[in-house]
């Protein structure tokens, strides 16, 4: 007991832990969710509608289904690998959230001032692009110790694939770091504040556009989403390298998978967008309250929806949803916490934006030859993101630019 | 201010040429070859003709302009900088190098065209210039000697060109042993020299020597020293022996090298030591009268020799003789200034008889000539006016420069009745043998098959050359003519600075403006009169009776022979230096040393190393894992020894 | 008992078990994962001692680069359960006892050492992170040569892979 | 807070190096062999480090830089030929690649 009053920060920590996990597992069920509406909207379909009100449920509906199922572990597999592998991909893909800052503003636990940031290191990019390095291992392994043919291929093939475009992910990331001058996430958010002609935000996807395209590549191939999701591409290796994994086992891959989405869309977030950062100058205060309006304006919508709609036990939930929704904008508007909110607002709909732009992806566009994708990644992105780089260079030795 | 911060560029082309061809130009064209090297060398003296304009925008406190690249060698207090100076001796040598140079290399493209090697050629001339370039501008006496020396590689290389030709082998190295001789000395002295007084570069040697007393040993000994190197180079007395047998490489290099720019390398160090010299007038004495000598003497050998290039060799000799004596008797003005001149005129003579032998079809010998006059004109013309130059008839080059050296030899600081005599008496053999020589190859009737050889005229571009030598050896003397002459004395005024050091200190002469102008028109006038002389001797020799030097050489028999044959010089030599050098070398160095010891230690070594391996090699299983483990055996052993170290450390 | 101890003694132990490991491991992919193992920890050491900078690189291009080559060239060439042959000798017998020695050795000399080191400023050095940005101007100022030497070094050994490991058609 | 002695480093780098040394000698498979080198460079690496904290220099870490680099090189190289040597032999028993002897 004595050691832990010894040491606040980590009870702050740990509480600070426990949130952000609660918060990020939710997130993830819901982007499920979320990339199924927006997927069958674009081919006109409804998607899931049944479980809950606009199938709001269906994401618990599946956890349960996920945990209920038979936990089938092939006889020939290496145990111990086949068992790690899910593991390492999950917990490494949720380790990274623990880097993400969501804002500047300082809270109070225990008494303990903290800020929105569970690990504010020094080098905090280094340290997240290490942790997305290592999580190859859970592809990897789990093709390999599944023993059998489809998963090794897959594993192979998504181990090349990660490799091949990590190199050109950090080039393309070190022209901003060239911008920014740091590696600290919110020093390199602190360094895109300001305005151009005091109304377009000074983020870096301004100078560093190249870098970003570069950059959402990169990030797309590397979370072996569509059109680079040859690793489980379903018409050339049935499942890939989670062919052999079932029930919870999967679900953890699954999840790995939309955790390492929502990590590289933060990173995007904080590297070319600003981060936690308003798009408005702060002399226009009234966009302090777009955060309560916006999720009031929401909650009266889902209101009306509720009372037009819906019917049975789908109008409680999604009358709960609503009640939610209107409760949270009010306290949004609440002079004390209005400040802390902006920061996680403003950051968390940058993050969306990009999420909902991987969704439209996987929605519209058909997936590579492996070749293809090689030769892509080491032929066109490496050496774009390598001119790009240089560019910035030169761009700062014959100084055209003030460094931050 | 390009030129002057970057001296080096003036040395990168002719190297990059020299490069470009070597490396590529085996397989190009001629005209690419031709391009490259002709090109390289004309922006080299474009470059020169620049530095000159920003030199001349220098004021006085800025010369001389150094410019250090980088530190080239440090050992102790020994720290060589390879660094290059430019003062107004520089430019005059800079300009007449880069500028003969070039007008040679145009020449060689006609002269060698039908010759083997071309692309070689190219690249060994280039890389010449570019030693010669940096001798030139070399800051410090050890960036001196490496030009020294490469334009002593760039000449064996160039001598022994045909390299088949068992001769021109062998003339090349003779030249590169005997120069090898001088420059032994030339070694000790640098040594010497840093040893008194503990910098090699020119500007502080300078400065230490001003605070130098005059005349002591040490100094002497340095300059005597650094003048061995002189004669090696120079081809004085007694090491002249390699330039007549040098005359076995192409005429263009004959031009080049041994006429107009390496051979003189020697006046120039001298004339550059100059405060140095001035301080010994020992040293300074010595340098005279080997000059002296040497002019004379090869003079006489000129008188003899049938084959054109020779007799234009021992002239050389002869000139650079006259150099030196212009030196000795601390004229070094009028030595440089005899120096560009003859670079002019000799160097004109060169390829005019070039020209003449591309005409007769590579024919040497003067006796298997004659009657060219008409058939190849432009030759005739400018060799003739060449030899005006040279025998120093006004107005042509030669008189202004030798004329001076004459005066100071009679009137100047150091004056001395006896080189000034044994000089005239040289400037009469020389105007004879010049004579001699236009008269035997141009006069008279031909001596050649006429249906044999078509003598025909040379090709434009190495016409045009003649033409333009001939045109400076013509004018070339008024930079200097005096001022009772007519003229405004701008050499000596321009060269004034740099020799300011040795002038203060020469012993003054008393003499009153008009004494001194009546003086020196007497003494031109003799020194014409002395020209016509000898014009007039070759003219009955030759023309007039051409029996008389055959009677001549019945009545004289003896000093005929021994003149015919150098004086037995080489004889000797072969008798004194090279058996015995030679038989040490075979039986003691070669079979005694060499195969003894030498060999024997390396073949005991190869054996015991065979035998160990046999032992040895058991060890090699060819299992990785053993080696390994050998690997760990040696860590843990090299660990402790570390360990028993660090004991001792502590 | 502080946390800097704690977190030294923890990690350092995972480290050694991990070099156990590799050695007692039958199939070749256990190794690695042991190596990777002892890699991270001693990453984590690396911040202990304050250098973020070697840490994050020591993950991203040891673990993440290095090792991924390995498990994915034991994946390519399905490298099973090692065979343990023992035809050298001298490996079988004095293989163990040098190995000992020498890490007895050693550690008697780098502990000396180290003590050295320690008294020689101050017992126990503070543990101040490393500034990367001082680390990278000594990087590219001091230590520009061997940096760009590297970089030649790096595209050598890229060629040579390729041409070792190309099928020569 | 007090730090940890450096010589406590300094101690278990030499312990991963021995254990290093044993592994290099005591395994048979060349790519774990392999891996065995790279202990030893990790345990070196770990060397470099508690030196430059012990004397707070950076020279040591930017030796572990150079460290790391060249063992990336070595990797790539030293793989590309373990793969052509097992196309060769089919074997990746370093005891049966055995002709480099006299």
């Amino acid at each position: 007991m004595e050691f832990i009053s010894q040491h606040p920060v980590l009870v702050v920590s740990l509480v600070k832990i426990v949130i952000l996990l609660l918060v990020a597992l939710t997130t993830l069920a819901y982007l499920t969710w979320f990339e199924r509406k927006v997927v069958a909207h674009i081919q006109s379909r409804w998607g899931p509608y049944y479980v809950g009100a606009h199938g709001l449920l269906q994401p618990l509906a599946d956890g349960v289904k996920f945990l209920f199922k038979e936990d089938v572990t092939p006889p020939s597999s290496d145990k111990l690998l086949y068992i790690l592998a899910p593991f390492l991909a999950l917990s490494l893909a949720l380790t990274t959230l623990a880097l993400i800052p969501f804002g500047p503003a300082t809270i109070y636990i225990f008494g303990q001032p903290t800020k929105l940031i569970i690990a504010n290191v020094d080098v905090s990019l280094l340290f997240l692009f290490a942790i997305t390095s290592i999580g190859v291992y859970g592809v990897a392994l789990a093709g390999w110790s599944s023993n059998s043919k489809y998963p090794l291929l897959g594993g192979l093939r998504s181990s090349a694939q990660m490799i091949s475009y990590e190199v050109a992910m950090t080039l393309s990331v070190v022209g901003v770091l060239l911008v920014a001058g740091s590696f600290n996430f919110n020093e390199i958010i602190e360094h895109q504040a300001g305005y151009y002609w005091n109304f377009i935000p000074r983020w870096h996807v301004v100078p560093q556009i190249v870098g970003f395209l570069c950059y959402m590549t990169c990030a797309v191939a590397e979370t072996n989403r569509v059109p680079f999701d040859l690793p489980e591409g379903e018409t050339e290796l049935v499942a890939g390298f989670h062919t052999e994994y079932s029930s919870f086992k999967f679900a953890m891959f699954f999840m790995a998978e939309y955790a390492n989405m929502i990590t590289v869309s933060c990173l995007a977030t904080i590297l070319f967008f600003g981060g936690w950062l308003s798009p408005f100058p702060d002399s226009w205060m009234w966009t302090q309250y777009i955060p309560g309006a916006g999720l009031l304006l929401l909650g009266i919508y889902l209101a009306y929806d509720t009372v037009r709609n819906m019917r049975g036990i789908a109008r409680m939930q999604l009358a709960v949803v609503t009640i939610l929704s209107l409760g949270i904008g009010a306290l949004c508007l609440l002079p004390s916490v209005m400040p802390v909110v902006q920061g996680p607002f403003w950051f968390l709909s940058k993050v969306l934006v990009i999420l909902f732009f991987y969704v439209l992806t996987r929605g519209t566009l058909p997936r590579f030859r492996y070749d293809q994708l090689m030769a892509f990644g080491w032929k066109l992105l490496l050496p774009v993101s390598l001119v790009n780089l240089v560019a910035t260079a030169a761009w700062f030795v014959y100084g055209w630019v003030k460094q931050g | 201010m390009l030129l002057l911060d970057h001296l080096w560029i003036i040395l990168a082309l002719p190297l990059a040429g020299a490069a470009i061809n070597g490396l590529f130009g085996k397989n190009w064209p001629k005209s690419a070859v031709n391009s490259v090297a002709i090109g390289s060398v004309s922006l080299a003296f474009l470059a020169v003709a620049e530095l000159v304009r920003e030199f001349s925008l220098l004021g006085a406190d800025q010369i001389p302009w150094v410019k250090s690249y980088f530190t080239w060698i440090t050992a102790g207090a020994f720290r060589v900088d390879f660094a290059l100076r430019v003062d107004q001796l520089t430019i005059v040598m800079l300009l007449t190098v880069s500028f003969v140079g070039m007008l040679i290399h145009i020449y060689s493209t006609g002269y060698m065209e039908h010759e083997g090697g071309y692309y070689r050629f190219f690249s060994y001339l280039n890389l010449f210039m570019f030693f010669m370039l940096t001798l030139v501008m070399a800051a410090n006496i050890v960036v001196m000697f490496v030009g020294w020396e490469g334009v002593g590689l760039c000449s064996y290389l160039l001598i022994g060109f045909w390299f088949l030709k068992k001769t021109a082998a062998d003339a090349g190295k003779k030249a590169f042993i005997v120069t090898r001789l001088g420059d032994f000395g030339f070694t000790v002295g640098i040594l010497l020299l840093f040893w008194t007084f503990g910098t090699v570069d020119f500007g502080e040697i300078f400065a230490k020597a001003s605070q130098h007393p005059v005349g002591t040993g040490i100094l002497t000994s340095i300059c005597l020293l650094l003048f061995t190197g002189a004669i090696g180079k120079s081809a004085q007395l007694p090491l002249y022996v390699w330039l007549p047998d040098a005359m076995e490489g192409p005429t263009p290099v004959s031009a080049l090298i041994h006429a107009a720019t390496m051979v003189t390398a020697g006046v120039y160090m001298v004339a550059r030591m100059n405060p140095l010299f001035s301080r010994a007038p020992i040293a300074m004495l010595a340098v005279a009268i080997v000059g002296a000598a040497t002019a004379f003497y090869s003079a006489t050998i000129g008188l003899v020799q049938t084959d054109i290039k020779k007799v234009l060799a021992y002239s050389t000799v002869s000139q650079l003789g006259y150099m030196f004596l212009g030196c000795g008797v601390g004229a070094y003005a009028a030595g440089i200034f005899h120096l560009m001149t003859h670079a002019f005129f000799k160097g004109l003579l060169f390829l005019a008889a070039g020209s003449v032998i591309h005409a007769i079809g590579g024919e040497q010998d003067m006796q298997k000539m004659g009657g060219l006059r008409k058939k190849i004109p432009v030759t005739y013309w400018t060799m003739l006016i060449a030899t005006l130059a040279i025998t120093g008839l006004p107005p042509f080059a030669g008189f202004f420069s030798k004329d001076e050296i004459l005066y100071s030899a009679f009137a100047g600081p150091y004056a001395n009745t006896i080189l000034y005599g044994v000089g005239l008496a040289a400037a009469l053999l020389t105007s004879f043998y010049m004579f001699r020589l236009i008269f035997l190859t141009f006069f008279g009737e031909a001596r050649y098959d006429e249906h044999k050889v078509h003598a025909h005229e040379s090709p434009k571009n190495m016409l045009v050359p003649l033409v333009i030598l001939a045109i400076l050896s013509t004018v070339g003397g008024w930079l200097a003519a005096p001022k009772l002459l007519g003229g405004e004395d701008y050499f000596h005024n321009f060269l004034g600075p740099v020799f300011a050091a040795a002038d203060k200190l020469a012993p003054a002469v008393e003499m009153n403006e008009a004494a001194a102008h009546t003086l020196e028109l007497e003494l031109s006038g003799l020194a014409v009169v002395i020209a016509l002389i000898g014009f007039f001797l070759a003219w009955w020799f030759y023309i007039r009776s051409p029996k008389t030097p055959d009677k001549l050489a019945e009545s004289l028999r003896g000093p005929y022979t021994v003149l015919l044959h150098k004086y037995y010089v080489d004889e000797i030599y072969l008798a004194l230096i090279v058996r015995p050098l030679l038989w040490i070398s075979t039986n003691v160095l070669w079979h005694g040393a060499d195969e003894g010891v030498i060999d024997g230690a390396v073949n005991g070594t190869g054996r015991v190393a065979r035998e160990a391996g046999g032992q040895l090699r058991e060890l090699q299983s060819g299992n990785a894992r053993s080696y390994a483990t050998w690997v760990v055996i040696g860590a843990v052993g090299v660990t402790a020894l570390l360990l028993g170290l660090w004991r001792v450390v502590r | 008992m502080s946390l800097p101890f704690i977190l030294f003694f923890v990690f350092a132990f995972i480290a050694v078990m991990g070099a156990v490991l590799l050695i007692l491991a039958h199939e070749p992919i256990h190794s690695a994962l042991a190596l990777i193992l002892v890699m991270v920890s001693l990453a984590v050491l690396y911040l202990l001692l304050g250098a973020e900078f070697i840490a994050a690189v020591q993950i991203i291009v040891y673990a993440g680069a290095i090792m991924v080559l390995f498990v994915f060239v034991i994946m390519l060439l399905n490298a099973g359960v090692e065979e343990r042959t023992n035809w050298s000798k001298i490996a079988k017998y004095a293989g163990l006892p040098l190995g000992i020695f020498l890490l007895l050795e050693l550690a008697h000399f780098l502990a000396r050492s180290g003590a050295g080191a320690t008294t020689a400023n101050g017992p126990g050095a503070s543990n101040a992170a490393f500034s990367t940005r001082a680390l990278s101007e000594l990087l590219f100022q001091k230590y520009l040569f061997p940096f760009e030497a590297t970089s030649i070094l790096i595209l050598i050994a890229i060629l040579g892979a390729l041409v070792l490991a190309k099928k020569d058609s | 807070m007090t730090a940890v002695p450096i010589s406590y480093y300094l101690v278990l780098s030499a312990v991963l190096f021995g254990l290093g040394v044993v592994a290099f000698v005591f395994k048979r498979n060349i790519i774990t062999i392999f891996m065995a080198i790279e202990l030893m460079l990790n345990a070196v690496n770990l060397a470099f480090v508690a030196f430059a904290r012990a004397h707070n220099q950076l020279d040591g870490l930017v030796f572990v830089f150079f460290v790391i680099v060249v063992a990336a090189a070595e990797a790539a190289v030293g793989l590309a030929i373990v793969i052509t040597i097992v196309q060769n032999r089919e074997s990746l028993n370093i005891e049966r690649i055995n002709l480099l002897k006299f």
